[in-house]
């Protein structure tokens, strides 16, 4: 047992630390500090001085351009850039499709699409939910139906995160209609730009239009768009999810939350002390902190195991669940202390050009609107319900 | 002991329901808060011809209410519609100062006219003692100066009641004043909230006429409106629960999941059960308060009331969003603004952890 | 809305203070305040009192010999004599045989078993449980053969509480295997001297033998002593069930608990101050206070309800959750106002003759116990995982 | 980062694994308890012969071990079969002080004396500082004069450390003496307690020799060994939740209602993973106390474990019992010993909520 990082892990941790500091641009480490919207440029700006680095690739293994690094390496990265505010890594290309291509892709695919992830060229996109299947992601209804060399799409994706950006989308279509739900399912590439697809932004509780839904009529994708084969995509879904897994406990986000919340708590005055000082809300305050020491090491512990290369089983659920919801209640401590102000909602401030100075502390509407979001976080990526099933179910074997 | 609402209030209660879920939807509400007064100038007009703000004064004062079932029976079908008004802020916070300091005035409010009620500041958070802006005698008047938060309808009203301190420290309960003045004399900005209708800041710097003010010692005054308006906010905050209720009992019922419908999964069924007891313990202390607004233990049924609900109202937004899943994060279905709204519950009139403080201490000298 | 009592009842309220002034033995409830254990004598002497002044059939209609209160009256009794600390009235006969033979027994029965539960000849005690069945209730395997004008009694109950003060048990049987499981079921008073019964007392957690198992061999019972129709005793359980639903809510007792909380953690220090000032103990204290001042307006609701002649749906289901929850976080926070004291073991201290000196204050061995004993109010009367699905069977009609 | 166990501590923990399932039983357990010694002689002989209390001491101090994971691998074992012990009292409590104060009878303490550690008294609840018995010199030698409370496994031992106030007010952490006092000097009330094991209440009125004082400023080593006790104390406590776990487990498999297992049910299945994620929350809190235990931060980790461990045995204790129904308050399964036991970890050392208050206080003076 030992809790320390190695001399090597040290020295890694010292490197990525001056690359941040180096060139990590302040603009977008101040915009992500500071709660503002972030533009389809800025990540790819991030994205660009990751990349020229070799460091875009976090989860790839080096010949295809990726960092090789193993799960402790990819986890100091994961928190070194949390806490210096950079912008996310963008998932959908380099997280998701990208191990994906890797394992199943064919060799013309692996060549055209990898580079183009981590180029910038294509920004990807990931059509798996429809309306009403919610958690029930086999409940694929949108079909794709050979004809001569191109497959014929038809149907509805929803929740299409940055769909707005994108210019490409990675979908699971029903192929056939035989068999078990789970067997009629295939795994297509589409460009955005194809004739029939059209994107509709939603608008969520926070204001903002992060998702959208994608509708598809009658088109045609070239047959060679196929990964692997025909009614096998389940596998390959499956296989992303798992990948998806990285950073699960969101240790970083939770550390940086606390931290602001801390900032806040100390500006904001109750009966004429600091808000932190109050026993009531420091009660708050030093339980979800001691929740979160605790996680943090849980999740060290699971990625340790990773590294000597155990699967994980049951623990990603566990820290799916743990990690949004210390983070959520940090949201809503966070909303909590900045108190009447919590109220006003001027959206325009979000955007970086706005000169409108902010209705109360500057902190006050990006609290509000990061409660609101983050809701999300025990609905999205496998629910909470459904993680605390697999949990039992890895346990009680029933 | 009766737990049965009048036939006046049963009447009233029937009526708003009706002329409320024939008039608003979620999207009508959106798109007032846009608009300079937060609310459709129509639909406020048709509720002052029903008689909304009379029914919150007593006879005596020119309405034919007055009493906490009144407001819990109004509030209740304000927030079960979603609709944000000036009701709280006109009738409720000013008419109460109004009606012990300038009768005239009450008449006005009942007639349909919006007084926003400037009490709060940038740096006073929940304290209702703490007033920075001053007001200093000059000549036969008063010169106003300092900065208001968050007032509601600000922008509707073309008068507000201001608070300033005539005398005592910044955080003394003594020597805070009471003040009519024009809004068009003081420098605005308005805005939309989360929640639904419209907010604004204050800046001042006025002169005003001697008999700009109600009254040289408002505090008990303030508090007293504001035990009123809480109540107020308690029972609408109860409404909100009852239509985020009704939509995701719908939801469980009609949305299917793994093949049938999602309430038919027991983790949800027992979730949804905590939820609908919890519903009922914010009932009865909004009953418990209304019925305390004129007792000598209204302060503490006051935060009772408060802090239950505040606590009640973040459980209820966040497993009903969460039960919903991501149906219910959009603006596009109802839940969303009624959960907005019921989550910003919490920022005003003082929190659950506020009022959890206040609470013990009330109870401690109480024993 | 009225929150106040009216004159009449102000009246009977003052009624009942007088009485307990007057007769309530002060040998009791000081046994009961200080959370000694109680004999069968100390509750056959305060039935005798009561029934004395013709209040021991509190839900009994006056032609049998009850007070013929309506619930408003019912629930100031109950308030009144739980404040002060009178012993509770044994429910098997009063409060659950009582209403089942008044409905459903024959005249023979309602003649001889009424006023032997009011005079004290009979103590009854309850065969509803049998081992495996927990919650399901309908899950019967003690058998009834009818041989003759006996039944011939096989099998075992258990949690039969206070059997071993008992010479009566009212039972349900599985007198046909035919149909569904609940139409074979028939409701039996079986004389527990009768040769073939054996009970073997349970010591639960707290350490105390409150429950029993009770083993029938052959027992023959009097085909008279059924009640009703043979095979209908489902519907007789059911509606006993409804009747044991009566302060469902335990405010009496809440109230008692919080009272006695707030006096302990006056008494203890904490920081060299009383613990009760400590905002971390006082914001807990303060929630469920809160809790249950709005519970009991709940409960009052339902109680004009019942008044007003409404039968009660999911509310006292409600009620049964959130009193339990109440009663129990209250036990809770004795327990830990109580400090190290709540760990030391003696139970012969809780006899009455003991002249054992406590270890420590005198009501640290009665917060443990009660903490631990209460941990049964979730899971006894229908569980509260049942009241639950009670409640949103009700309002999700699914 | 390494989170494996050496192959020495693998070992240890097997081998006490095996000896512990293979003689150790709850009834046992329970009949130990109402010995004189709350434990069976012949299993502590042999716990001895193993190494237990010599686990506890680094080399230098003549044993084999002495780290915090040491500690853990022993601790969760011991708790893992529910059994009381004199490890945490003889070789952590008083065995830590001696170590630095007369090492010669740590060497007694690893080959199975048990020396009692009596500090706290009747009105000190949780506070270290608070020493009311009194030491004065008289003539070359000490009398004590105090009351010394719930003192572990005091009938056992022939020797208690005992703490007495050499100087300063009542609460004051300086001027508390540690000293050797022979247990047949004091007057004894020994007890049984909830969760097995027995303590006892100490009066002192005795005349000590010179030498019988181990040192004149002791708080800071009775804040060690509390520390070391406390790391202990948890990790005992995991291994309750361990096997309260795997009771559950086998009895939500096992148990068949309304015609199939009662772990089939979907709520119960929810709430059976939410008791599993915290207590994997346990394990890393336990597991950051003990790396901790020799760092600058190690009252923090105290503090946040003790905590951490306290609201999750109450998680524990309650829905295990609810998830079982009746059966679970019934002392005749081995769930009622282990719940109980695992109960009373908030009752020794600092409670919960003692120690969130600490962790707040000990955060802010260390930002």
């Amino acid at each position: 047992m030992d809790l320390s990082y190695s001399a090597e892990q040290l020295a890694f941790h010292e490197t990525v630390r001056t690359f941040l500091r180096d060139k990590l641009p302040e603009r977008l480490s101040l915009k992500v500090a500071s709660g503002k919207r972030l533009t389809k440029q800025d990540f790819e700006e991030w994205h660009a001085i990751l990349n020229q680095q070799g460091w875009l690739g976090v989860n790839w293994p080096t010949e295809h351009g990726g960092t090789g690094w193993d799960a402790v390496q990819r986890h100091i990265f994961e928190e070194e850039t949390t806490r210096a505010n950079a912008p996310r890594i963008v998932p959908f290309g380099v997280a998701m499709l990208g191990p994906v291509l890797m394992k199943f892709g064919s060799d013309a695919q692996k060549a055209h699409y990898l580079p183009r992830i981590l180029n910038g060229d294509d920004w990807w996109c990931q059509g798996y939910s429809e309306p009403g299947a919610g958690s029930d992601l086999a409940n694929v209804q949108t079909s794709a139906v050979r004809d001569g060399d191109h497959y014929v799409v038809n149907g509805q994706k929803t929740w299409t995160t940055l769909g707005q950006h994108a210019n490409m989308i990675f979908c699971l279509v029903r192929t056939s209609r035989e068999g078990k739900r789970q067997e009629g399912i295939s795994f297509l590439l589409i460009d955005m730009n194809t004739p029939g697809i059209e994107v509709r932004p939603i608008v969520l509780i926070d204001g903002e239009p992060e998702v959208n839904e994608v509708w598809f009529k009658d088109v045609r994708v070239p047959a060679e768009n196929l990964v692997g084969t025909e009614n096998m995509g389940w596998t390959y879904a499956k296989y992303l999810l798992t990948h998806e897994r990285t950073n699960i406990a969101g240790v970083g986000f939770a550390r940086a939350g606390l931290a602001a919340l801390k900032r806040i708590a100390g500006e904001q005055t109750h009966h004429g002390k600091p808000l932190i000082e109050n026993p009531f809300f420091a009660a708050k305050l030093a339980e979800v902190e001691i929740d979160l020491m605790a996680m943090a090491t849980t999740n060290l512990r699971t990625i340790a195991a990773a590294a000597s290369g155990q699967a994980p089983g049951a623990e990603s659920s566990m820290l799916k669940v743990k990690g949004t919801v210390i983070r959520q209640q940090i949201n809503a401590l966070t909303k909590q202390a900045v108190g009447p102000y919590a109220a006003p909602f001027v959206s325009e401030q979000l955007d970086e050009g706005s000169n409108l100075d902010p209705i109360g502390p500057d902190y006050a509407l990006p609290a509000t609107q990061a409660y609101l979001n983050n809701r999300k976080l025990s609905i999205y990526g496998g629910s909470n319900e459904v993680q605390r099933a697999i949990i039992s179910k890895a346990i009680l074997e029933l | 002991m009766d737990f049965k609402l009048t036939e006046e209030r049963q009447m009233l209660q029937d009526s708003l329901r009706r002329i409320l879920s024939d008039t608003t939807d979620h999207e009508s509400i959106a798109k007032a808060t846009d608009s300079i007064t937060g609310l459709d100038p129509e639909l406020w007009e048709q509720l002052v011809e029903m008689g909304l703000p009379g029914a919150m004064f007593t006879e005596d004062e020119g309405g034919f209410g007055g009493a906490g079932f009144d407001i819990m029976v109004v509030a209740e079908e304000l927030g079960r519609a979603g609709l944000p008004s000036p009701l709280i802020d006109s009738a409720l916070l000013s008419g109460t100062v109004l009606a012990s300091t300038r009768p005239a005035l009450v008449e006005e409010i009942i007639a349909g006219r919006i007084i926003a009620f400037a009490h709060a500041e940038p740096d006073s958070r929940y304290e209702l003692s703490q007033v920075s802006t001053t007001a200093q005698q000059s000549g036969d008047g008063w010169v106003l100066k300092g900065s208001k938060a968050v007032v509601h309808n600000a922008a509707a009203a073309e008068t507000c009641i201001v608070s300033a301190r005539l005398a005592g420290a910044t955080d003394a309960a003594e020597g805070i004043g009471l003040f009519l003045v024009p809004t068009d004399a003081m420098q605005m900005r308005d805005y939309p909230l989360h929640g639904g209708g419209r907010a604004a800041e204050l800046v001042l710097d006025v002169t005003l006429d001697a008999d700009a003010r109600l009254t040289e010692d408002g505090f008990a005054l303030i508090q007293t409106a504001q035990a009123r308006a809480s109540a107020a906010q308690c029972a609408e905050a109860l409404g909100l629960m009852e239509t985020i209720k009704a939509l995701t009992v719908d939801y469980l019922r009609q949305r299917r999941q793994f093949g049938q419908p999602i309430g038919k999964f027991q983790a949800l069924q027992h979730r949804m059960a905590d939820v609908l007891i919890e519903i009922e313990q914010v009932r009865s202390a909004v009953i418990n308060l209304c019925g305390h607004l004129d007792a000598p233990e209204r302060e503490l049924h006051v935060s009772a009331a408060k802090n239950l609900v505040g606590r009640t109202a973040r459980l209820v937004v966040e497993e009903s969003i969460q039960m919903h899943g991501g149906i219910g994060m959009t603006m596009e279905y109802a839940l969303g603004h009624f959960a907005k709204r019921l989550s910003m519950v919490d920022h005003r009139f003082g929190d659950a952890d506020y009022h959890l403080e206040r609470f013990i201490a009330l109870a401690q000298s109480a024993a």
